[in-house]
């Protein structure tokens, strides 16, 4: 197709645009059930026996039992919809998306209040800031498996 | 006549409602945020409009994947804060102007925008959010919001989304529905999400002090300059949730010194600027400007 | 590339699917309207489109008071036929066709028309009689209509609904949506509904014979002062509901002889015409166009 | 409100605009709860009942009630909803539109056959075609009414 995505070449970030939306439909449908508190409360319930009521792939379903927001979105999840995931879980968004970096929930939290992440580096792919590939996972995480030479 | 005053322009972070309602206002995490919203709670008082506008997006709370409004108006007498997982937030029920919305949608759409017109729909942070921070905190049952108001949802969830040239149009659009409307009111219109932030990937917790701040002098001082930014600047610059921006630029658009896409009147006043990185994920983001 | 090869127009009247759903299209009633489409059933069985892309409106079947959108495009894989109230019309599943709407989807709003994204949508009489009157009868489990359909629904039931220019204007973004998109496929684009008839009232039953056809002529020679029609004209002249009439100047706008809103290139092949009344309440009208 | 409303002039019609649809909400909805086959029995086995769920007004009950599609109308009902309730009963959109001229069926669909209605006298309110209020009602009852004097 012809259409410009020139969102492609951003690090660390997918757009949720029509093809991401058209993965995801089962998986965010799920997560917008997560809105009635007696959703919540089948799912806490026996998790597995409620996402087999979605025409979910079963790679969705994993994801969702992981937790694993970044493998979520891979499948066509978007924030807003698995925040519901989140907050079912008592969770808050910056929990999820601290979440997602492989950074401890205290790292996270004092890389914003150190004023967030810096753009530098991370607006183009191939630059070397914090959010490029060859720099996760982030934190003591990405120390440690950088110590342990699993990472060029 | 009716006529828009002024324009309010806030984030609306999910965290900063959270805190409230937890009552968690006065620790030092969240002091320096809502010591930047007290001149405008006083303000607010000082300046009580008849309607609010309020211009917000919805975060997959009243609309799923099965239906995408762009632009959707909202012509119901009232609207329930949203259960968007962690159950509904205690503030009071939103009331509507049904009337000068109903009014509101049918000059703006043979003005050739394109409006969905809403009826029922559920009101998440987007909107309730914004509203604490500038009346305060509220008992849900025993008080009630100053005025009522007008939500106006535009999608930043899917892309695409409306560029901010878009925006800007509409926001001029709305202000002559407005002044066509015949009785006296005292319209604020507002412009809520951002500033930068990331909620996804690798790139989460993205913050650009530098950008937002030049974004917001572009904003009051050469709009029509703003509502050129490209799509893709404020994804790259501002972080994927970042371009919640655009919402600013219809509240921008709907002031009195626009006309026919440039600034050509007198400058509108700015009563309060406010800026502070973190709430949560975000950067905050704070602008009142009154029409001269 | 993809490309808008031909322009179906047609009249989507409820009573012409009930007729052919219950066998009835041979009585003398109803001969002459399905006589009219013999020359259509040959006509798409040989020039057989890839993807219909069908332009018409919903009757308060998927859209309630609820929610109202302007112009929703249906992105969605199926679409199951309604039920109106007499049980849904045994017909085969509305299969859409996700990928080439999406990139409309794109395409038009980028090109500053605010559409509302579908993904769940029941289809009513609106867009499955004018397949049928296509198509012919079909099994609803056997058969399957000859290829995918994307849903273009528009809303023409509560004021106020989108001017005819807006909606011509609407039909060149379509096309220059459909000429980038990569893959091969011939595309044809259906405006439905109308013609002049009034469902209400004690005016109930009008038809305006001379008026329909002075606008038929107009749509295929002058479309350009065709789609300047004021709304007015079509609830005065042809009935309240000869309204949905500005429906098919998304499809004629669609056309390759128009170009910055006007008819500059080579005219399109009038390949069929039809004019009858009644069909039920309803002036039924029908015209093929083929670019040159 | 300074917006035009040029369509008020045209004789024995009803514009459904924004101010029709918020008179009408309730009774327009409970119109298109008829759209389930479930709803439809339960409305036919006990229609007050039935009506009786739904924040309609009295008016607009005892409309639906006596089948009254004018009444519905100026309650702010809309044709299209309104249509579910004569699909409920069995009806075609011929008898229903007809039964709002006062015409009998057969009076409406040979009206039809002729050509349906003219368009001469029914442009604007005022003329005297046969929309006009003071040719109401249409057929041979008009001329009933009409030669029992109960009309100027
Ligand atoms: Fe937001
Ligand atoms: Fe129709």
């Amino acid at each position: 197709m012809a259409l410009d995505k020139p969102y492609k070449d951003v690090p660390g970030t997918i757009i949720f645009d029509a093809e991401q939306s058209r993965k995801g439909y089962w998986l965010n449908q799920f997560c917008m059930s997560l809105m009635k508190a007696e959703n919540r409360e089948r799912f806490k319930a026996d998790e597995r026996a409620y996402l087999d009521e979605w025409q979910m792939t079963e790679e969705q379903k994993q994801a969702v039992l992981a937790r694993d927001l970044n493998w979520c979105m891979r499948t066509g999840g978007n924030i807003y919809f698995l925040a519901k995931i989140g907050a079912t879980d008592g969770k808050s968004f910056q929990q999820m998306a601290g979440s997602m970096t492989g950074m401890t929930e205290e790292e996270y939290r004092n890389m914003m209040i150190a004023g967030g992440r810096s753009i530098e580096g991370n607006r183009y792919i191939g630059e070397n800031g914090s959010a490029q590939v060859q720099n996760q996972p982030q934190g003591a995480a990405g120390q440690q498996s950088s110590a342990a030479g699993q990472k060029p | 006549m009716a006529k828009i005053t002024a324009s309010v322009y806030t984030s609306h972070v999910p965290a900063i409602g959270a805190a409230m309602d937890l009552g968690k206002t006065q620790e030092d995490y969240w002091k320096p945020v809502f010591a930047g919203y007290d001149f405008s709670k006083q303000w607010m008082k000082d300046n009580k409009p008849d309607v609010i506008f309020l211009v917000f997006n919805d975060h997959a709370t009243a609309f799923s994947s099965d239906l995408i409004p762009t632009f959707a108006i909202g012509t119901a007498a009232e609207y329930q804060p949203a259960d968007e997982g962690w159950g509904p937030r205690p503030v009071p029920v939103v009331k509507g102007h049904p009337e000068l919305a109903s009014h509101i949608a049918q000059s703006v759409i043979q003005q050739d925008f394109d409006l969905t017109i809403v009826n029922k729909m559920d009101v998440d942070h987007g909107l309730t959010v914004p509203l604490s921070l500038m009346c305060g905190p509220l008992d849900p049952v025993k008080d009630a919001w100053p005025c009522p108001v007008i939500p106006f949802a535009v999608n930043v969830v899917q892309y695409p989304v409306p560029s901010g040239q878009r925006c800007f149009n509409l926001g001029q659009a709305i202000r002559k529905a407005v002044e066509s409307y015949d009785e006296d009111l005292n319209v604020h219109i507002w412009g809520t999400g951002g500033m930068s932030h990331q909620l996804q990937g690798a790139r989460a917790g993205l913050i650009n002090r530098e950008w937002d701040n030049a974004w917001l002098d572009q904003l009051i001082n050469d709009p029509a300059a703003c509502a050129a930014t490209p799509h893709i600047n404020y994804v790259r610059e501002a972080g994927s949730e970042g371009i919640e921006l655009v919402m600013w630029l219809i509240a921008r658009g709907a002031m009195s010194d626009i006309e026919g896409g440039q600034a050509t009147g007198p400058a509108p006043k700015l009563r309060h600027r406010f800026y502070h990185v973190p709430a949560s994920n975000t950067a905050v983001g704070h602008v009142i400007l009154e029409n001269s």
